[in-house]
């Protein structure tokens, strides 16, 4: 049974990641006003919000310590909290800031904190090669640590996530796959793009366990989790894991979702995780005013998040010509070696 | 102007032009259908398929899974056939998931069957930057897709060419790239600048490849552009005029074939070249347009300069953005130079 | 049951694919005496011969049509075989002559022969995709031919292979996949790339039929394809097959094979499967004087075609330039239109 | 020649001179590996780890599946963990199997994350023609690797350079991609020419990137080349030295970054500029190495060629190959054009 105290903290990063993505939501189409124009207000691009898939993100990583390594797709925010990202810094980025936390270089889609070893990527399913890696290099180096990829139900068409499970499978690599089934690829829904229902029997192929959480429950996603995360630990190779979550608001900000029935929210907008999480405290014998404390600190973090980042100045435009390599072009060396190459090529 | 012409006043956008190409050409050919991700109930991200689910149907207006290479390889499969595919790549950006397919599969197969094999179909995507959507999203690779043979390869900067442009794009018998820019198509959401929005004949025209279409005449210098910095060259243009230079525009249309002629011409008369891009500098086509007038007319040549997106991926934050990509100001600054 | 008159084309064709591959062999290395160099001798470039794997074209390939579309991989020519390819052209092309299949351009690898729908491309993989896309055509012009990809086992775990299974599986496409497993992908064991000994069980992740061949019987092949083809042209979907096959020689020419152990080869070429099909003839009482002409026309058929092929001309090298565009550069028109646009761009 | 000079008499194949780099760099290094397709059991198809499976055993020798999106990616992965990954492309033309991980993630991870992340890595593979293996497997792709950023680009042409540019090319921090040409490997079964087999100490020493090596110095025409093409181009300088022309050939080493002062120095010494390249010509190599000099040398410039493969997939028999790709006949022929 889950002990109370890490209900708790899922609670805390579930309630964190919702009132997150909805104050980025205020924020970013405040400045689209009056007419919504992509290019106009405080936070620039597109913005993907993840409100309503909160459970997979805290009942996986709930299981994971800082050297281990997680990639999220192009909607990654209520992972990167769950995961323990530096939420300032991650809100400056968001922003465009320099003190982002790859000083305004990257954004929403492409968040790197190597102290807990986050990094998304906005190409689908091209996140699972790299966690894969990651993988690969704990088991080089006799470590338990493991690597998580996020991706969504809709990348589950997408060759590099077959062949990031393969590679997976045959080295027996410490890699959990968590699939985020929304039912939704922009405006596609998933029937239109697979006839499997349930992506966790995409395993199969590969002689890896699949399983399906079906509904978003964050202590089911929990306890699937801890079997999954656990065999990676133990070296007993990955896992693929589908977590049946909902998407709450648009693809991404501006989204009309004129391709959606309206049933299509009513639905699962009933069965919201974070209420049936607060209904788990409450029949574990929390107090009303203990989970309305954790409730608020976690919203005044979040503001806090925003304020900070929204005070922090712009980059300088020069920076913009920085951080290209990590080495001198050059390479580790600039001079040339002198030998007397006898007839040789000098 | 001849007495035959017909004077055309409608205006469209650059979306609404290339749209009304395909529905054109659909409704004529039934083996033209347009496959992509969110080309039919969303009518495409950027507007590129608007309103034809509604005339065709999702047979025709298919949405397909998350799967560039299996369904961008289906289009050549199914122009091998003889069918008229037209499929998206939602962004260019994402290329490097079925480039295979693209250069492997799509440009080669004519040539390496000798010519017994033909591949018509078109490649849509969209291309381009100005709305902070950084790295991944954000490129034009013009350069990449125009060095690689066996594609043509279109870049409308109109409504007007987008249309003409896509109409022969459709009827060619071979992979035809048509690269739109986000900013130039009109969307609701995306406000463009004022040039793409042109008169549009309702009838149906071709734009022949390999025909640069000079935008601005002028004496002094030579603007080689295309895409959205087209419009960039043009303000450029308008406030170098108050200095007294009179700039020529020309505006490259198709990077494969490569109308070298137009260069060629206006550079032996003003002598001066400046090259724009929004693709990377290095590798790409300032260089070739370089190399296309020191190939045959070194001599006229006095002045060159290149101003295009500095070799780094491209930045997201606004500030950083704006820094790298060509401004209409770096291009009025780049001319100041070569006077 | 099969027909007596099938069976034998079948033994034709593996007997004529079998011959040919032995003839190759001996024309590409002898031209590379003394030592080994791959640029000299009569046939140019790398050289994939598939010689064992017989069965698994001539099982598939008796049921299609000319109208039916066929891609192969690297190791092309007993499938271009059963499929009709014109012999002395495709010879031609081997050989790098301008009366080749693709005047030569295309070479070993790149055979095209649109008179039976018959291409092949030397990226593992990459000919499901354009096989998915005649079926796609079938299906949208409602006629009832069927598209069939050929892969190597080392290609299952390629993503275009995986992608192409689900785009047929969602849009019930007629294609059959198939799936020669000959144990090598050049130097690796099959065991050392995938978990799973079966490729068929990769369709279990797309509910598509998955169905092993696992010898390499051309009558149990045939029997298994009936069923997948027939499937497809019903409009029933696609299916995936693999049939266990044999590699009698090395990866490529030249290929010195120190890898493989030897009694790989002793235990397979026991099973041969032109000498199981001759004897399922004489079972069903075909004379051996028949067998005997069909064996001596097949491989008459063979001395000829690469006679014809050694005596055409090599192409003007002038002619490098031609084809690279169907239409001009320019497209349908060169021409610009003409009309007055008010105010317009030009 | 200083005192202290080591005096290098042992001559080795350009495969052993790179091959003894990655045995060095292993040995000194836990954290370095090499992955690839029959890299292990046969040694490299290219004799690129030939022997290396014997010392090393199978944890570092990696085979992997046929995935190079799965694997590429997975080294991508890896070095940003701090492992230093080696990872092996068969042939560059399969890149479009994989392209996104190459320049979406390995070239972009380090900027895109504002340098807190770095990608030690290298991604080796084989590049060009003159076997007649057609339109798949020919190519060098030079532009399109150089074209997008992230990437430094290496591509050595004698044996000295190889062990040199490895030794760097592991060390360094950055992904590096590593072209080594198959003709210039001094594979058993296809003979090299004599160039690229030279002396090479057993010490290790790095050659930094960008900086050019001129293979021959001269007077008269610069010939800015790279690859097998060097040794081309040393052919022809010395039939060109024959009718009284001197030709300087400079070896750019590395694509990226590119040594342009080198090119330049040069330039501004014969004012003739001949570029030779087994890529495709447009949106390439020569284009920017030409660029280079109108950017900074205008006045400087005589003349100009350009010497590569023309627009179009290699064909696959010999005469036709033979016909498209720039031969030493050709190069000289350009160099007197240019007189
Ligand atoms: C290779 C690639 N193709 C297409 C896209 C465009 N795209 C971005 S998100 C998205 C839908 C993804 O759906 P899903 O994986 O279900 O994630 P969700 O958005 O539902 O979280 C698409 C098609 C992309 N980023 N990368
Ligand atoms: C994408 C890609 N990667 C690698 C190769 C190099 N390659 C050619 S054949 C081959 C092995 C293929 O094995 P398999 O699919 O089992 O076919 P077989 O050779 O056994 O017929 C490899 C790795 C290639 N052609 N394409
Ligand atoms: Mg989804
Ligand atoms: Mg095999």
């Amino acid at each position: 049974m889950v002990a109370i105290s890490e209900l708790q903290e899922m609670y805390t990063d579930m309630v964190t990641a919702r009132h997150y993505e909805e104050r980025l939501q205020e924020e970013y189409l405040e400045g689209k006003q009056p007419a919504f124009d992509i290019s106009a207000g405080p936070i620039p691009g597109e913005l993907h919000l993840a409100a309503g898939q909160e459970a997979a993100a805290v009942g996986v990583c709930q299981h994971l310590r800082d050297d281990d390594t997680v990639t999220a797709p192009h909607r990654p925010h209520h992972v990167a909290i769950a995961k323990g990202v530096d939420l300032k810094r991650m809100t400056a980025e968001i922003f465009g800031r320099e003190s982002g936390l790859c000083r305004g270089k990257g954004g929403h889609m492409h968040l790197f904190d190597p102290d807990v070893n986050f990094a998304c990527s906005g190409i689908i399913a091209e996140g699972c090669p790299p966690a894969a890696g990651a993988g690969l290099a704990a088991q080089k180096r006799n470590s338990d640590s493991v690597a998580v990829a996020y991706l969504g139900e809709g990348a589950i068409d997408q060759g590099g996530f077959f062949e990031s499970l393969n590679f997976a499978a045959v080295h027996d690599l410490p890699v959990v796959f968590v699939i985020e089934d929304n039912d939704w690829a922009i405006s596609m829904p998933k029937e239109r793009v697979t006839d499997v229902d349930d992506g966790s029997q995409r395993a199969a192929g590969f002689d890896m366990p699949g399983v399906r959480v079906d509904h978003d429950d964050a202590v089911a996603v929990y306890e699937a989790a801890e079997r999954a995360v656990g065999r990676a630990r133990d070296r007993n190779g990955p896992t693929l894991m589908e977590i049946q979550v909902h998407r709450r608001m648009g693809h991404f900000m501006g989204d009309p979702q004129t391709y959606r029935p309206e049933d299509d929210q009513t639905a699962a907008t009933e069965r919201d995780s974070i209420d049936r999480l607060e209904a788990d405290l409450r029949a574990r014998g929390v107090e009303d005013t203990t989970i309305k404390n954790l409730r608020d600190a976690a919203e005044d973090r979040v503001e806090e998040a925003i304020e900070w980042a929204k005070d922090q100045p712009e980059p300088d435009p020069e920076t913009a010509h920085e951080d290209m390599f990590a080495n001198p072009p050059s390479g580790v060396t600039d001079t040339d070696p002198e030998f007397d190459l006898m007839g040789g090529d000098d | 102007m001849s007495e035959q012409q017909e004077v055309v006043e409608r205006e469209l956008t650059m979306s609404r032009g290339m749209v009304e190409a395909i529905a054109h050409e659909m409704r004529a050919n039934d083996e033209v259908f347009y496959m992509g991700e969110d080309v039919a109930d969303y009518g495409g991200i950027f507007d590129s398929t608007e309103g034809l689910l509604d005339e065709f149907g999702h047979d025709r207006i298919m949405d397909v899974p998350i799967s560039e290479t299996a369904y961008l390889g289906a289009a050549v499969g199914a122009a091998q056939e003889g069918m008229r595919p037209i499929a998206e790549l939602m962004f260019v950006d994402f290329f490097g998931v079925a480039m295979d397919q693209i250069y492997n599969q799509m440009a080669k197969n004519t040539y390496m069957s000798g010519g017994s094999v033909s591949v018509p179909m078109v490649l849509t995507t969209a291309v381009g930057g100005t709305y902070n959507d950084a790295a991944q999203h954000s490129q034009t690779l013009y350069g990449t897709f125009a060095h690689l043979p066996g594609m043509k390869v279109v870049v409308p900067s109109t409504a007007y060419d987008a249309k003409g442009l896509m109409h022969n794009a459709i009827r060619d018998d071979d992979p035809v790239v048509y690269m739109f820019h986000k900013r130039l198509m009109g969307i609701g959401w995306m406000p463009a600048p004022d040039g793409p929005k042109t008169p549009v004949p309702e009838t149906d025209y071709t734009i022949p490849f390999g025909s640069a279409d000079v935008k601005r005449e002028g004496a002094d210098v030579t603007i080689v552009t295309l895409g959205l910095h087209v419009h960039r060259a043009l303000d450029a243009a308008d406030s170098l005029a108050e200095d007294g230079i009179d700039a020529e525009v020309v505006d490259l249309r198709t990077l494969v074939p490569l109308d070298r002629e137009t260069i060629l011409e206006s550079v032996r008369k003003t002598g001066t070249l400046v090259v724009v891009d929004e693709d990377y500098r290095s590798y790409g086509v300032t260089g070739e347009v370089v190399a296309t007038v020191t190939d045959e007319a070194l001599a006229h040549l006095d002045a060159v300069e290149r101003v295009a997106m500095p070799d780094i991926p491209i930045p997201y934050a606004r500030p950083l953005e704006t820094e790298t990509q060509p401004q209409a100001a770096d291009i009025e600054a780049a001319v100041e130079r070569t006077q």
